[in-house]
């Protein structure tokens, strides 16, 4: 997320610049401008849309009829308490002044919004907006991560593990990458959020599933999705949603937003129509789960590189996430054997890390991107990006596998077989999601 | 009395309805199952997760026919059920003991 | 609602403020902004949605299924005739001069947007715009109301009775309010509707329950909802429509716009996590429909405050909208035995007052808040609120009371016996909504 | 649509006006507007919403179960494959230099984006932002027409017609309407795609339908909506989303766009109740299904009207739409005998010509329109409206005639009849849309 | 042993069940059919397209009982299901010849 | 020849229909049911407003099956649905007078 000055001098005529050019020089700061501000409410608008109802009726469809309000109300209930948790302590240890620790995390100068008025101004739009506009992004990431432990994990232990793991693991990755901390300084380009949101929450994901292991019946018996018209409709939500994402991640109305939402656009569809030949090819027939799977990986690997790439880059991109992740959510996860339920490491993970690689590649203004950061070139470049992917795994992967540990010897972690048999509807929240 | 069951594929149930009025049936039952049997299901993937599925979807039609009309029923069901190809479905008779109507409390062969 | 510009003075740099200061001094009318036009052309589209689809999609997911089109139904024509209304006559009564009545009722110089030109403003954004906002406001309002008789009213009485309602209750108490009447001159504080909206739709719904009696079998037999993951997916487009409703209701893309949204946020999500901790104390359980539930609640309850409270404000107002919705809507509805069906009453009737009334303790800017009316201090706001609060109810409970009985007369308020049995779709509509 | 120039200047007081008139009076090119293009990037959302999931759930919703999946999918790909087409080259089809044949079609020189940098500009808004909003319109156009032959047509035989029907009727079309060709150059008021999209949808779809023939069983056994909450949630969509259609098609944030949204709505909210009143009378009961489709049949009515028509014209033209649409969708169909599945041409057809051709006589300022084009009168503009109505309607109905024999010859049209009895989703995608 | 057969209004299952459990039933099995008889259907209406139903939703018991208790739960059967307005349905008896209860394996009448 | 009804728990089907083709068996009918018996159902509760759920999904199994083959079958079915906990279902035995396959018109056992 860059300043919308930087971009907004190239793209003005010398005569309309003079006069702000002047104020500026003279070291004014920025004023808000009621056009970013208005992108940048609606993009929080489109965000929250991503999780509820957007990703919540994607997930929701995906899992059998007995579990099916076991999703949407994981994904409600991490709405409600991301943003409880984001207000009181969230966005102060993200984005706030860490002091001596700041390359590893913020400090709390900043929780219960203190300091945070209706004056407030974060660049050219309110603060208030930016914390919130952030605040969705805390609220899809531990949502995404539920499709990895859907159908048998509890509700209570669920609860612990995403406040536990959003304040030890989000705010701090969150900061490194957009806060001002390590990563950030070391010029890695993560746009949208491709190691802070979708390698967070993929390899969350992949270590749940293979630390609450299996379901009941994985993989002999079949679990068809029960309702694929809520997941194809959840996938168009989050298609449109994801234009707040990314384009909203420039926190400005100009140029680079309007390249963000069309490489959006045209990785996403490149990704899907990929996925769906190569399932043409291998299995004859091209299927509805298969194109919107394909077109959630697209817009997952174009999140890192969003402001950053060009039309080809896009092409690229999304080509590649279509094809590498149809391989991650169908062979690698047979022959790995671990019950990523719903494929959040399959198409978040896997599709995070092509996209974050490949921003370190498509940035190149050879091929049509915005640049490198200040003095890297393509190969520094892609180190930065490998470093930071690294670190985010590993960094992930252990406080996860520590604190299910933990919570799974305080109230354990999965249901019993039998509320597992019964459905997690009935069994956790005494209701059914039917009554035809 | 006679306790009439009949497997059909889905899309035959109003020409057997039709025929079965024609035979003089006024009441009849339908009901969805699912039936398993010579025809071939499908085949449904999900993310590569192959699934064969055996079962297809029937409608089991009941009807409770006085010992009479029994011949003309089975011809009725039979014929409008037919389509000739494998899957057509089956007709089973049971033997009906008794037979009440709930709202008048009559029983036997009247009530049909 | 207010101007943009009180606001955007405090917070511009005096440099840059001092050319358009000068010329402000000199009179001229505020000009267009496309910044504000973009939000509130924005929120116009997100507040229609909080209708169609969103709320239509909560309270059919609710009904039995023999009732589901019958709900929908209603929502579409309520969007469809209220539009009509309020060109013809509606935006007039409520915004126009009313003269000498002008403290009740507008008078009918912008029948048919008369005078509502392209060039027209209404601050710094089109008139246009600022009349069709309004216009979503008067088709969610009747549509609320329709959650406290469903399942049992007819098609025609509920469209007359709306015709005749929104005409003498909704537009004079919105003029009260917003239009230069009474209300607002009195200095009540409501940003976005807590009287006008929730406090009007939840006590006529009130009425109408207890006017139409209960559903055939209520409470003995169970109705239990027949498709919940509806309902959580038209809460969650409520959650994200009511950032049209309470930010737009600034009319402008500025701080207080961002304070409003932020503030949502937080009272819906503290609501809805304390209506879940009271249900699983209460009864062991969570459930999905009670979260949703409370999302609405905090919604509800932040509406009036949204332009005026802090943070804490929010957290305050919306645990308490938890906390009390949720013993309006389960003990005091089965107490009192009236057949409140989708809960209207308990959740808007209540929610609207408790937000009236906290708007006039945490808009004191100790408690964060951006103050009270000029010359008010808390005791004197509060008084303020609960006079228009009172007068509200007591107005809208008697013409929606005689409105109710006159079209009983009439056409008749009820379906019959045998219609209720067969279902509204079946009856009403001669369709079914789901034939699989 | 037309620069928010013209339009601002007559707005805006002139003491404020004086410095940027200035500015341009030395002839400097538009520079980027934040507020126009934030609602451009709003636009662009909302429009693709439209697409996915608006109009795939209300089509899913009137489909039979076993089909559901092929019609989502195929929105779905649509979706996709249009996004590629036109970075490759529809764009620039459409809206690039044509140069001799510039009256009938663009060139190449803006394929794959080429020199659409993140500094171009077209008018106020970024040219990307211009572009993906353009795509948003060839997406949805194509996917108005899977209605006409839905439930039998081959997935793969559709994607192929699809992708030859953008590029030889959509792209030129378009062309002559908005990008310099010579339906513009004659004057035709066209604001959001009468002619472009609606017109030539329906049309295409009367073919199609033709062209496949009627469905197995088709008059004779009935076939009912399996879902009628999935259409009146998509028609929801459709509506909201209609605001970035039409509203977007103005290309900023001014009062054309603001009245731009109000005549939509009540067009849309006037035939909507125009059709339900008819049913009411001819069949002695309204329907849900009724009341959305004369919604639709009044957005699509309105969108070549929307940025010239007044108030009074839209109820004019909603009355039209929801009048004619209805005896289109019903008797004409049922007279005719062609087996239009979910009335493509009953409704964006016939709407598409009724809007267009009105157009033409509510524009007139007498009647609270903007104007004609210059030089024209009443009759002349109406005179070029039916010229353009005619010249799209008969390329149109040739070219997709030729491109549907051909593809008929090659791959061949229809599924066979076991596969249409088995249903689309298990014969074409071997998938099943509910597993309850 | 005998196998009866009821079918009943759906909104009658309570009041059925209830009866029923007094009669000294402990256990049943119901399902979702669609009735043809003397009740009329309706109409459905979509775009233009009419369409008569004469399928009505209804649900079907079937239980297992004693000889002895036959008459008492037909009565049961018979009260409970009861409005006295056409399409109350119908009750079927047939023989039973054998019962075995899954679990344990056991036969005959005192698996009921 | 017999009908056989089987009352099952749901996720027991795969087992049983493998153990029924083993035993020589191919075509079964499948349906979804709800059962009330001695297995405890559970409580749903809506806005505070609380609801015993005493019918459990189950689903019935139908198989026409030949004199000869009844034992096995029974016994097929039997260990392909035990769980040995309350609610596995019980097999209900009648007797079946004729049997017709729509797509010949053969009758007897032969069309089994
Ligand atoms: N022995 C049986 N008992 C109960 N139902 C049967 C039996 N055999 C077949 N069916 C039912 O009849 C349907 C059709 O049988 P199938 O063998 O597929 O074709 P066909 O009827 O042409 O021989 C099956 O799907 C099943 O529902
Ligand atoms: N001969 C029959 N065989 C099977 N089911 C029947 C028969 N006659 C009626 N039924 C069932 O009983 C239901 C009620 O019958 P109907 O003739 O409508 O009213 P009534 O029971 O009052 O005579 C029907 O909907 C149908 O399901
Ligand atoms: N007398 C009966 N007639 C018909 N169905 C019965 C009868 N008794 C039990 N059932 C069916 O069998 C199912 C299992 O019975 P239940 O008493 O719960 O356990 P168990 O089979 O272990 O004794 C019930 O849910 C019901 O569907």
């Amino acid at each position: 997320m860059r300043s919308r000055f930087t971009l907004g001098l190239t793209a003005l005529s010398a005569a309309l610049l003079l006069w702000p050019a002047l104020v500026m020089a003279e070291g004014e700061a920025p004023t808000l401008d009621s056009g970013n501000t208005a992108w940048m409410l609606t993009s929080t608008a489109l965000v929250l849309f991503m999780t509820i109802p957007g990703l919540s009726l994607f997930y929701a469809g995906l899992v059998r009829a007995k579990n099916v309000l076991s999703v949407l109300m994981q994904c409600f209930a991490i709405t409600s308490i991301m943003t409880i948790l984001w207000t009181a302590y969230g966005y102060s240890m993200a984005f706030g002044d860490g002091g001596a620790m700041n390359a590893y995390i913020g400090g709390l100068d900043k929780a219960f919004f203190n300091g945070v008025t209706v004056a407030s101004l974060s660049g050219t739009i309110p603060e208030t907006v930016f914390a919130i506009f952030q605040m969705t992004f805390v609220i899809i990431t531990p949502a995404l991560i539920i499709g990895a432990f859907a159908e048998r994990m509890k509700f209570s232990a669920m609860l612990i593990f995403m406040v536990l793991w959003a304040t030890l693991v989000y705010a701090p990755v969150c900061h490194w990458a957009w806060g001002g901390g390590w990563m950030g300084k070391m010029g890695v380009l993560d746009f949208a959020g491709g190691t802070v949101v979708h390698i967070n929450a993929g390899i969350a994901g992949l270590v749940a599933a293979l630390v609450l292991g299996r379901r009941k019946g994985f993989p002999t018996s079949h679990m068809p999705p029960h309702s694929l018209p809520l997941t194809v409709t959840g996938a168009g939500m989050l298609w449109v949603g994801w234009f707040g994402f990314n384009a909203g991640s420039e926190l400005a109305a100009d140029g680079t937003a309007g390249m963000a939402m069309a490489v959006t656009q045209i990785a996403t569809a490149t990704a899907a129509v990929t996925w769906m030949l190569i399932e043409w090819m291998k299995h004859g027939k091209p299927s509805a789960l298969g194109i919107v799977t394909g077109a959630v990986a697209g817009l997952v690997a174009i999140t890192p590189a969003s402001g950053y790439v060009g039309p080809i880059g896009a092409l690229a991109i999304g080509g590649a996430a279509g094809f590498i992740c149809f391989f991650g959510a169908t062979s690698l996860k047979r022959a790995a054997g671990y019950d990523d339920s719903l494929d959040a490491f399959g198409v978040h993970g896997i599709g995070g890390i092509i996209g974050a690689l490949l921003t370190g590649v498509f940035a190149s203004p050879a091929l049509g991107g915005a640049g490198f950061k200040e003095n890297m070139d393509m190969a520094s470049q892609v180190g930065v990006q490998i470093i930071s992917i690294g670190a985010t795994i590993a960094y992930c992967a252990i406080v996860t596998f520590i604190l299910l540990k933990i919570i799974d010897v305080i109230v354990g972690l999965r249901v019993n077989d039998e509320e597992e048999t019964m459905g997690l509807d009935i069994a956790l929240h005494d209701e059914r999601g039917y009554n035809y | 009395m006679k306790w009439v069951i009949a497997i059909i594929k889905p899309f035959k149930l109003d020409d057997v309805r039709e025929a079965m009025t024609s035979a003089g049936i006024s009441g009849i039952t339908v009901s969805e199952v699912r039936g398993f049997g010579r025809q071939k299901g499908h085949t449904e993937l999900y993310r590569g997760a192959e699934y064969q599925v055996d079962f297809l979807p029937k409608l089991k039609i009941e009807v409770a026919v006085s010992d009479n009309l029994l011949d003309q029923v089975l011809e009725a069901i039979q014929k409008g059920a037919q389509t000739g190809k494998i899957g057509d479905g089956k007709i089973f008779v049971l033997d009906l003991e008794q037979a009440m109507r709930i709202r008048t409390g009559e029983t036997g062969e009247k009530t049909l």
